[in-house]
């Protein structure tokens, strides 16, 4: 049992912490999610160039560092802190996971080139589990895939996507990459109220080559599970540097804020409130700590902690980020302060991967099935 | 004891709901059914008021002298709720939120100028209570009024002014005077909006819209004429107008209908486990639970309506119908947004009807997911105002602490 | 509408908050409750001859007032207020409710005889509906009975037992009037935690009479689930009671108990909590109101009340009780103040006439069926 | 980081187990799982600890030169939790709470006097801190010990002195001088419960048991040779007491196996819609929910106790635990009480081992309905003193708001 992070882990962090300290500002930012394509590009090369950041998390034989699940976390929460839009989430994590544990060079080249920052790979699933409506049959030259996906984070911005399909004759689920730019794909793109963009798919009468397909046909199901854990693990730990700054801020602020002749600070009620948020966001650093360390374990262990620390920090999430906007009264609710884009990102973390309800259900169903 | 209406209520309810079927066209309803937060979209609101006005009713609690409707509390309730069910928008706030306090404190001759405009919607309110530093401790406010023979001369800045920015007229407080007591020294004053020195800056809300505003004045005249009650006796004045605000508290109709609406979408919704978010026993049981809140706050509501109705006073019950109204509303936009799954992510204002122009990059196509998805980030997002404004839990708490406790 | 009471109504309340006052002293009531038979039948005599309390919510040709579920509403409260543990609830409300209800001539006997004070009918049902285990056969002389019913209170201080069985060749629910001294009854007798008596029943090869059935051999499922829902609404009522005095304890115990230099009245956390608990019993009251006005309606008019007001009052019982403990500290959890004992009937109170869940399933459910 | 123990740790962890599975007789393991409050029978935790002190066990932290057995926390951590699997009460109080007070500010004397009986379970502590006026302000406490030659003499009361009625030694915080700051002028006296002038008045608690007393000192003589650490100077010896006390706090491996024996018992409870009640969604999501309370708590404390094992402390964790771990505590209470149905409202504690004699009338023959209804009722009153004692939640977020929050 240890919960120290090792000398590369720490170096990692600090660099990252500083880096996007001054390289992420929220006044810069803001203007980037104003704008178009409303994330930053050449910024995502010197995550790669200047940090070796998008393969932190990546085996060695793909050009990254051989880490791992805590390496994530680490990004993750620096992400949150900084709140940073830029889809390490969805292509490191995600994508990258699929194509490390997919065989074949396509993948291991497709995941060398994530690792350099050459290609945004973007997963088009529906989430949570379930839902696979989109057919995949056989060509002479390979796929042809038909269906609707929808919001699919940070696909506006990918040079490829992993799309999940039905291939006829199976009954699980397969996964294809497909390039951005293929003929039969369309995307419908929109702002997410967290500031990404997302897009709905639309996939008529798409051709792919034969070497598209990742893995076997209809045997991708449980390593789309263990991904949706994975990522679910990874907004964990984002929500606690978006929670750790909603706690900062609205410390600073009742600190500053004087109503009845003094610092709001001074009202007990007030200084009960920031510390129950801050209860709960030092139990959801227990609880994400606990998912990421179990994510190498059994699928069941995995499963029950991911649920654990899911349900943990959406309720954390909630109650912070709704604390922190009341606290702050009606400047928590404008868009001039930083508050407001961290208050969202909370909301949207709340539910990414499965809300409340989902996972304690999940977690239920498991509990019957022994151990 | 007994629940049901008399005779007379219905009837007068059959009555609304009759002119409401004639008045309320698609327009009117899309304006009252699509709203974001408790902003209606401007125009239509003002079109409502116009054809209430051209009815007659478009001041239900004022006398009949000034072109009211004297309507009775429960009366007044009947029509609120009809009106929410029809799906039309709320009137312009000026009606209820200063009408009365005209009449009450005002000059004939500010009876002449204000009420026939304030009645037809042509005169539009903003409130300017509120400053940068005196949100909660509103007695604390700070900008000055210096006499000038017969004008006040205002500097300085208000915030929170809902729709200041397409509003004619603004009621405010300022400060006439500096003595011991806070609350001494205020003057109720009603501004025109077209004054010189009056700028007004947006505040777009994190929901992207632009519907609050800090106003700024810089020697701005106000002629005396047009301070409402004496120079000095503005917090009387609010007080008053505050009193009558809380007192047409009634949030239960509205939640009612927002769950309504929930469960209808829940059953479009479909379920891992198979069948409709309906089906499944937890969100089942949290609608049930919302339902069993939203009715009995109903109950407590249609009691102090009838304490009201035997001529009492709601008393301390605003403070409680403010506190549980608001929190169970929150609570509602939760669980749209939990039933609105992945596309509760989208930002699609455009499908909807904000109270104002929004100022965040959307797109403006066709609405991706169903429609109920696409408002509920932005209700969640504007509701967070209900525990803050018109005095936050927090010191609904401090005033019920004293009150009711004696502490 | 209309929620004024009307001058009788005034009356009954204010008599019985005055009597109660006088000769229910807490002290002497800790003495009855310690000691056996654990109530007092003399002061029940009392309650009919001197309030006429017995019959106030029985019909008149029963040697009633005339009144209902109001009255009923109102003795509850009172009793409440003082914890009564004579059995209002079990007798006048439950027992009386199935008799006026039930058609023959030793039906109404039996009600005159609970109006005057000389029968104490008590229910024998499991909680909530449904588990009729006991069956009932036909003799050449009525009926006989066999089986076991649980958790009966108020059946050790009982002339008679209402009891639930299945008639053989029936599926519906019948109920018998069973003399207490009948052979083949026994009883195993126990203290409840909130200061009552209750027993367990076991019915071999018991004996009735034929008028022993009330009503219709099978048709009782109805009324023994519209009696259900009198009992939560009474117990709503006397939940008013309890709380009222748990909140007005509390208040007087912190504006008393001085730390840290200043009575604990003046922190504001504390403040606040009893504001909470404030606003859990108005909305308790209104719940209440409502559930006992409802009782006349349909019966889904009236369970959906009734629900409502249970799981309002559930819930601001709990919230109510804990905290009045809490804000007494180590004393609140003695048995040397009052506060304790009230505590104790609020927590059974709770789960009295089905919990939080059950009313929550059923409120749902009665939600799907069109009104 | 990785979640495993380490070899050596499981080596530990299975001599523990296998000790238990001899040294746990079905007595012991009674006693240890049919407690109603965390107040074990006073009998069987001696016999406990006689049988932990016949194996070198019975002082898990003190030093081997005192015959404990200097066990790291991460060993106390795992025999805690084999203890509590194994079914075992837990060992009588003194051991720990006082133990390490007297090994570091106890004179050599005091050691020879104290030490080997407290670890033999032949000396038994109770504990004098509150007084009816001072609870969760201990620093106010006033009873004055007057300097009386060799002695000092005590007057006054202490009150919820567990199991004072049947302890033979007391350890107490008394005031030998009235100084500016409350803090000082407290001395830590070691109390023979046999002095003349000492009586105890016991506390029945509304579960009907005696455990708690109040006891009153008139004129007791103690001799300065019991006073631990220098008189005046007693603050210091309590709070390091008290840092120690919270250092251990480990409630999760607890939470979990009660949440075990909710979850078998819910397995019996036939429910309404068919099946068992676990069954029901509502309730096994509820139950889901505590696991993951209680799971996240497991992971809290066990990153605590790895930056303890680092040679860290505690810090605040110590509040966060306490805070957490009892509100989930009597959150489980309540779910067993819904589980107990009906029978949850009998009063049996004869089913059960109380910590002391039941005072209320009860029955004392066969239980009724199931073992696990009757105890349900017991555990829910008697668990609402864990957001009591030792600093109730109300201090303990005093504690974090001024530490934490820098306010």
């Amino acid at each position: 049992m240890n919960f120290e992070l090792d000398m590369a882990q720490c170096l990692l962090r600090d660099n990252l912490d500083n880096f996007l300290a001054r390289q992420y500002r929220f006044e810069a930012r803001r203007q980037i999610v104003l704008g178009e394509p409303g994330w930053q590009p050449t910024l995502w090369r010197r995550f790669a160039d200047e940090l070796g950041l998008l393969g932190a998390g990546l085996p060695e034989q793909a050009g990254g560092s051989g880490g791992g699940a805590i390496e994530h976390m680490l990004v993750m929460e620096a992400f949150g802190k900084a709140l940073v839009v830029e889809p390490y989430l969805e292509c490191c994590v995600l994508a990258a996971g699929v194509l490390a544990r997919s065989p074949g060079d396509a993948a291991t080249a497709l995941l060398a080139r994530i690792a350099e920052g050459s290609a945004i790979v973007v997963p088009a699933w529906s989430e949570p589990v379930g839902g696979v409506a989109t057919q995949a049959r056989r060509t002479p030259d390979g796929w042809q895939l038909d269906g609707r996906k929808a919001v699919a984070v940070a696909a506006p911005w990918a040079t490829h996507l992993i799309v999940s399909a039905q291939v006829e004759g199976t009954t699980g689920t397969s996964l294809f990459v497909v390039p951005r730019q293929a003929q039969g794909l369309a995307l419908q793109s929109y702002p997410t109220i967290d500031g990404r963009r997302a897009a709905d798919l639309e996939c008529a009468g798409l051709a792919l080559t034969a070497e598209a397909l990742l893995g076997t046909a209809g045997a991708s199901q449980a390593l789309l599970e263990q991904m949706l854990d994975e990522g679910a693990a990874a907004v964990c730990a984002e929500a606690l540097g978006v929670m750790a700054r909603l706690h900062a801020d609205t410390l600073a602020y009742v600190c500053e804020r004087r109503q009845f002749g003094q610092a709001i600070a001074g009202f007990q009620v007030i200084q009960h409130r920031l510390v129950a948020m801050h209860l709960k966001i030092e139990l959801a650093r227990a609880a994400t700590v606990f998912a990421s360390l179990s994510l190498s374990k059994t699928a069941r262990e995995r499963a029950l902690a991911v649920s654990t620390a899911k349900v943990t920090v959406a309720e954390a999430c909630r109650f912070v980020a709704q604390n922190a906007v009341q606290l702050h009264g009606g400047m928590g609710m404008t868009d001039e302060l930083p508050l407001g884009s961290y208050f969202k990102r909370a909301t949207a973390i709340e539910r990414e991967f499965g809300d409340v309800d989902h996972h304690l259900r999940r977690h239920a169903r498991l509990e019957r099935v022994a151990a | 004891m007994y629940l049901d209406w008399r005779d007379a209520d219905l009837a007068f309810r059959d009555e609304v709901r009759a002119f409401l079927a004639d008045a309320v066209d698609d327009e009117l309803r899309a304006a009252g059914t699509r709203m974001t937060s408790v902003y209606p979209d401007h125009h239509a609101s003002i079109a409502f008021q116009k054809k209430l006005a051209a009815r007659g009713w478009g001041a239900p609690s004022w006398p009949r002298e000034h072109g009211g409707c004297e309507w009775s509390a429960v009366q007044r309730y009947l029509f609120t709720r009809e009106r929410l069910a029809a799906g039309a928008p709320p009137p312009p706030l000026g009606v209820h939120m200063v009408g009365p306090a005209i009449i009450r404190f005002g000059t004939p001759d500010q009876h002449a100028r204000f009420l026939p405009g304030t009645l037809s919607g042509d005169v539009l309110w903003s409130q300017g209570y509120s400053e940068p530093e005196s949100g909660s401790d509103l007695a604390s406010l700070q900008m000055p009024a210096i006499d000038d023979g017969d004008d006040l001369v205002c500097t300085g800045s208000k915030i929170w002014t809902t729709h200041a920015h397409v509003s004619n007229w603004m009621f405010a407080l300022v400060r006439t005077s500096r003595e011991a007591k806070p609350q001494r020294g205020i003057s109720f004053v009603l501004l025109d909006m077209h004054s010189p020195g009056i700028s007004v800056r947006p505040i777009v809300m994190s929901s992207g819209e632009h519907i609050q505003n800090q106003v700024f004045f810089d020697r701005v005249r106000v002629p005396k004429r047009n301070v409402l009650g004496a120079i000095g006796d503005g917090w009387t004045v609010a007080k008053f107008q505050l009193e009558f605000e809380r007192s047409n508290l009634a949030s239960a109709p509205e939640l009612q209908l927002r769950l309504d609406e929930l469960r209808a979408f829940a059953a479009t919704v479909p379920h891992d486990a198979g069948g409709t978010l309906l089906d499944d026993p937890l969100f089942a049981s949290r609608l049930a639970a919302a339902r069993i809140r939203a009715t009995t706050l109903e109950q407590y509501e249609l009691q102090a309506l009838s304490t009201i109705a035997a001529g009492g006073s709601p008393g301390l019950a605003a403070s409680v119908m403010k506190i549980v109204g608001t929190e169970l509303s929150q609570h509602l936009t939760e669980l749209a947004l939990d039933a609105a799954g992945a596309y509760g992510r989208a930002y699609q204002p455009q499908a909807f009807r904000a109270g104002g122009d929004v100022r965040l990059p959307h797109g403006c196509g066709q609405t991706r997911g169903p429609l109920a998805a696409a408002v509920a980030p932005l209700r969640y997002l504007n509701d967070r105002a209900g525990t803050i404004y018109a005095g936050s839990t927090e010191i609904q708490y401090n005033i019920l602490a004293k009150a009711t406790l004696g502490l």
